[in-house]
């Protein structure tokens, strides 16, 4: 099959589906000529023209609102936030007025948009352009929240969220964009809410999303040696999360982690973790582990930045630990 | 810029065309504005008899300021509404009992009751909702313009807000948007003099209409307590808007006779009884229309009397009616968080 | 001891704190003249004056970045958000800008603010009006989070904020202003990050915050006439987090209830509730148990709005559950 | 309202008083502007030769600006400033080494290497910190100027951010807020004639200045490419907002030499090569002060040249500095998140 980057593949998918359907239409900052900084969008403008590909203002509130309304009459915007840190920015329009609408209005207003932006430390742009703020959206009912972890999640999950009715919010790993996985030439969906066995394995069970599926497999890869065998689950949605799968998984294994880019405390782990807790207890051989990123704001020094998030080596150690009885923090 | 002369149906000035050519018009523009007080009366009433649930926010001295606007507009065209959204509901179409079955929570609401007072929204008349967020719908309304353009329709966007909306930001970012992008959308600043308890003059640095223009806005103050006036300039500037010649900025001078919601009852400290009372006596859009409609032989004293008397009326019936109307059931509690079918 | 409501415990604090320190400032939509649409801050700028009771325009994002660039030379605002809905408008500014700043700057710069704001559903102030929206910002590093449970936690608390270095955001409970509690004359403080055992039991702890400690007290009331013996705990801050008062009350009760207004999923109890399983793995006689609000907006009709919530009668009902082991759901 | 005359030194125009008068400023200004050059060529350099991480965005070319500014305030006067930021930092008085170990994310460095390029702040000048967040620090810079007027402190607060910043709404809530409180603080917007890799035309309706002057504040605008004309009309506005006359607004017409950030190199698409060389030729703010200040007999070439040799010599031996300076230690990683003292 042919390999193409995750940037091409979101590209692709968008592209797709502007084809197939005049009403979904592109907006954000440096979206048309420039295709957005990190060129994902590059030649869209080129076939669908600037009524399709809007450049805005810097005006993320704005541009947040205006696809909003967009939504609510017609259209099915796909927003363009260059980085995941500006989330902050669109919170109220994203938060109070997308998500709520279809419920405020008792079903009869939709908003189907797809937000598109991304997550991501380690590439030395300090705290301001490297969060991994997914937690976030998927606390506010009404968001699905979408998280690929290869080119070819990226396409299929593009296509669903651009499908979807809702207002998806979708994140792209900003390391990934030029990373190569194979996609097929043929059209493809990939449902929301049907978690990804990525690997399948006896010992432990590791959840991880997005980036972090990456550093689970090369953990595993790791431990296989040692004679640890790993299955690798990758949610692809955390809004619906599937439950079964990481549950069945759980179930089989008796030993769980959960591995995620964001910040450790109050973010995704916790939820997964508890969840795990909760519905397979008894299962459970050991507590389950979470590994988020370093509660701390991201720092520039590259000295600094790399211990901030979970690593194929920490990963690992933890796993090893874990087989060892070694983990039971003051229990 | 060009600046809609302040007319006054009250001064007795010549309307735009002579009474008789519009009079279906007229009546109607007098019977949305009964309709939307009669409503509000209705409302306020529940509310201190503690029928009502939550909070309130009323229109009433404004109305001419909706119906003026929503005249000039077809159902096909979209508004954004407020926290105090019951008059732009009422002037867009909406019917009294789907509305207070709404105020009232209960499951024949135009929300089916989740929206309540704040949220209400009546899509199939192009209403996309009032909105408990201050300015929180003026991307919505640029949004809705967009969409309409690039859709190839033409119905144009109105969004309502007040005074106390142009502090917030995402004001300044639409227009600009809309100024650069020429959307069909009109803000309608309803200047009622107030935002909660604090007068406008200390909330808002130099001049709102002089903020729409430094965006290269077409910008326009009016009287928003005369319905003529107003829908005057919205009838011109909604079929400008539809040709590609928007965006358009209006303010509109207004005064709530309410406190800002309806539990605000000791305002001295803010405003005078005496401001109130001189408003409610000069600047009645109601009264003050009604006096021109006879003046002008429009309608007979009481052709309008039995106007305001059926308008109560049904009010009242539909109150009845939504008192007694079923609540949503439980069941309905997670429904609608998500839109199930996929597109 | 005189009771007050939580209301004048507010209002007491940020008085006390004033009159010691010029540097203060209250800043926020009519905080003065109104002193609030709760009347919390009445009295104040009749003391204080305008210039240290700042009624400000409707520009959230605005007088937040205000209090930001004020906190960093020299003053220390506290900053009123007329409602927990509202801190989607200010989180660029308190995320992005207060929560990093000291990081940032390597220790150079901070950011001595508070941000009070509430929470709260069942007023029948539908979606936007009715948020419990503090699980947003435990995720973010730099940020410290207070959840008062009564008067005295009220005041106590509102003290310690008030003079902590960092920026604290500190919620109350929309529907306790009006409620009494005993509190002292004299002052006092609450330290951050030492939680509070309100009611000491033997058979289950409940971790409670804000308006569910009541909820919480008022459950372990009616299970203590069936026998059932509960410690309720209130963290008081969930930025510290006081993990080892709640890991040794479960330590010794074996089971372990989480209790929040803030949407189930990827909120608070999540975090709590994987702490304890991670942490008192081996005491744990059952699953930690999670209450939540629902995870939908909320709903204005009261017909809804009140099953979304958890109550006294919810959380014993769950608690009888526990304790009769049916709670192992596809365990 | 009054704008300052585009005054230009190349034009050979008289500037405001004698040039012998004030030679100490006008050559501290010529090797700060110097000083902003040398350190952004070294920055450069570190860049393309992969020895810097991260992302970084130059300021040559708009070196008048920070620094016909900055020489008008004292070291208690505040500044914040954008991603766009050494020169802003340099101008108003950080050293060398700090400022590339700081960029080079060492510990050593203004914030201990963890806010880099795109966070430097210099605490000790009242640098209040660049900021990644387009627009974000216009609320900060405000706030200064109210902790100043509180607590009885004349300080003044520049806020400097691009022309793409005036597209965020948080811009007008705190002019808004300046405008009704009367704060000592200037808002200079540098307008380099892009936002990224799109004409400011494209992105900005109406005028920047306008926008301004609509919420009560006095506008100018400004070359800036001449130091002496952004220095007379920077220390005009400083005495006057110290004295509570503010706030203001000031827009500088500069260019950047470079590409939106140092990776940005083929800009054909949305700037021509030509534009760039005319800027370069006609306005370059070091060459034209330079002939002025020779031509006013202020100094001679030489003196200048040589004081460029030193300055790029410092340059030099700070990079050589921080090239070799240690990271910091691991443990750093999680301080600072808490300031740890309680108050
Ligand atoms: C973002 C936001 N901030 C504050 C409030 C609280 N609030 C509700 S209405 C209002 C005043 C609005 O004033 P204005 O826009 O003039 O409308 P009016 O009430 O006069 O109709 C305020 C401050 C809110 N609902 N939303
Ligand atoms: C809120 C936000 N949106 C977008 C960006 C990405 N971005 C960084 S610089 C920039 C352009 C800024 O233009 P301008 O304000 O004119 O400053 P200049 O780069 O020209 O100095 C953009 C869009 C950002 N950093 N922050
Ligand atoms: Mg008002
Ligand atoms: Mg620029």
């Amino acid at each position: 099959m042919r390999e193409i980057t995750l940037s091409k593949a979101v590209n692709e998918a968008i592209a797709e589906e502007m084809r197939r359907d005049p009403t979904i239409f592109l907006i954000g900052e440096d979206v048309a000529e420039a295709g957005t900084p990190f060129k994902v969008l590059s030649g869209l403008v080129e076939e669908f023209g600037t009524e399709r590909v809007i450049d805005t203002p810097i005006s993320e509130p704005g541009f947040m609102g205006v696809a909003v309304g967009a939504a609510m009459t017609g259209s099915r915007p796909i927003v363009d936030l260059m980085f995941g840190d500006f989330l902050f920015l669109v919170m109220d329009q994203l938060c109070n007025q997308a998500a709520k609408t279809h419920y405020m209005s008792g079903g009869k207003l939709k908003v189907p948009l797809v937000l598109r932006t991304n997550l991501g430390a380690t590439r030395r742009s300090a705290a301001q352009h490297s969060q991994s703020l997914h937690a976030l959206v998927a606390h506010i009912p009404g968001l699905k929240v979408a998280m690929p972890s290869s080119a070819y999640e990226a396409k299929g999950l593009m296509k669903t969220a651009i499908r979807d009715d809702n207002p998806v919010v979708i994140f792209e790993d900003k390391l990934m964009y030029q990373e190569k996985a194979p996609v097929p030439e043929e059209e493809y969906l990939i449902p929301f809410g049907q978690a990804n066995v990525v690997r399948e394995g006896r010992d432990l069970t590791m959840v991880a999303t997005s980036s972090m599926v990456q550093v689970a497999l090369a953990a595993a890869h790791a431990l296989e040696g040692e004679g640890i065998s790993v299955e690798v689950i990758d949610p692809r949605t955390i809004v619906p999360l599937d439950e079964a799968t990481i549950l069945n998984s759980v179930r089989k294994t008796s030993r769980a982690m959960v591995i995620d880019e964001g910040h450790q405390s109050y973010g995704i782990t916790g939820e997964i973790a508890s969840r795990i807790g909760e519905k397979a207890f008894y299962h459970l051989d050991a507590p389950v582990v979470r590994m988020g990123a370093m509660d701390v704001p991201v720092p520039f020094s590259p000295a600094l930045e790399d211990l901030t998030v979970p690593t194929p080596e920490g990963v690992a150690e933890k796993a090893r630990k874990m087989l060892r009885g070694e983990l039971f923090d003051g229990a | 810029m060009a600046k809609a002369g302040k007319t006054s149906a009250t001064a007795g000035k010549a309307p735009a065309r002579k009474a008789s050519d519009n009079s279906g018009a007229y009546l109607r523009m007098y019977r949305q504005m009964l309709r939307i007080r009669a409503f509000e009366d209705q409302a306020n009433q529940l509310y201190l008899s503690a029928k009502m649930p939550g909070l309130t926010h009323m229109y009433s001295g404004q109305e001419a300021v909706a119906v003026g606007i929503c005249e000039a507009l077809t159902p096909e065209d979209k508004i954004t509404s407020t926290h105090r959204g019951h008059g732009h509901c009422v002037a867009k179409g909406a019917e009294f009992r789907e509305m207070f079955c709404e105020l009232l929570g209960k499951a024949e609401g135009y929300c089916r009751g989740k929206g309540g007072s704040m949220h209400i929204a009546d899509q199939s008349n192009g209403n996309l909702g009032a909105n408990a967020i201050v300015g929180g719908s003026m991307g919505i309304a640029t949004g809705a313009a967009l969409s309409a353009r690039r859709l190839g329709r033409d119905d144009v966007a109105v969004c309502f807000f007040g005074d106390g909306a142009t502090a917030q930001g995402l004001m300044y970012e639409v227009m600009n948007m809309a100024a650069l992008w020429k959307l069909p959308v009109i803000y309608a600043c309803e200047n009622n003099g107030y935002s909660e308890y604090t007068k406008t003059a200390e909330i808002a640095a130099g001049s709102l209409i002089a903020r729409a223009e430094a965006f290269g806005i077409e910008a326009f103050s009016v009287d928003g307590q005369d319905v003529l006036a107003v829908n005057e300039l919205a009838g011109r500037l909604v079929a400008r808007a539809r040709k590609g010649e928007g965006p358009f900025f209006i303010e509109l001078e207004t005064y709530r006779y309410h406190g800002h919601h309806v539990g605000d009852i000791n305002r001295d400290y803010y405003r005078s009884k005496d401001e109130e009372a001189r408003w409610k006596a000069e600047r009645d859009p109601i009264t003050n229309f009604a006096r021109w409609l006879v003046a002008e032989g429009v309608a007979a004293q009481d052709e309008l009397a039995g106007m305001a008397a059926e308008v109560k009326a049904d009010a009242e019936a539909a109150v009845a009616h939504a008192l007694e109307a079923p609540y949503p059931d439980v069941s309905e509690v997670d429904m609608h968080v998500f839109v199930e079918t996929a597109a």
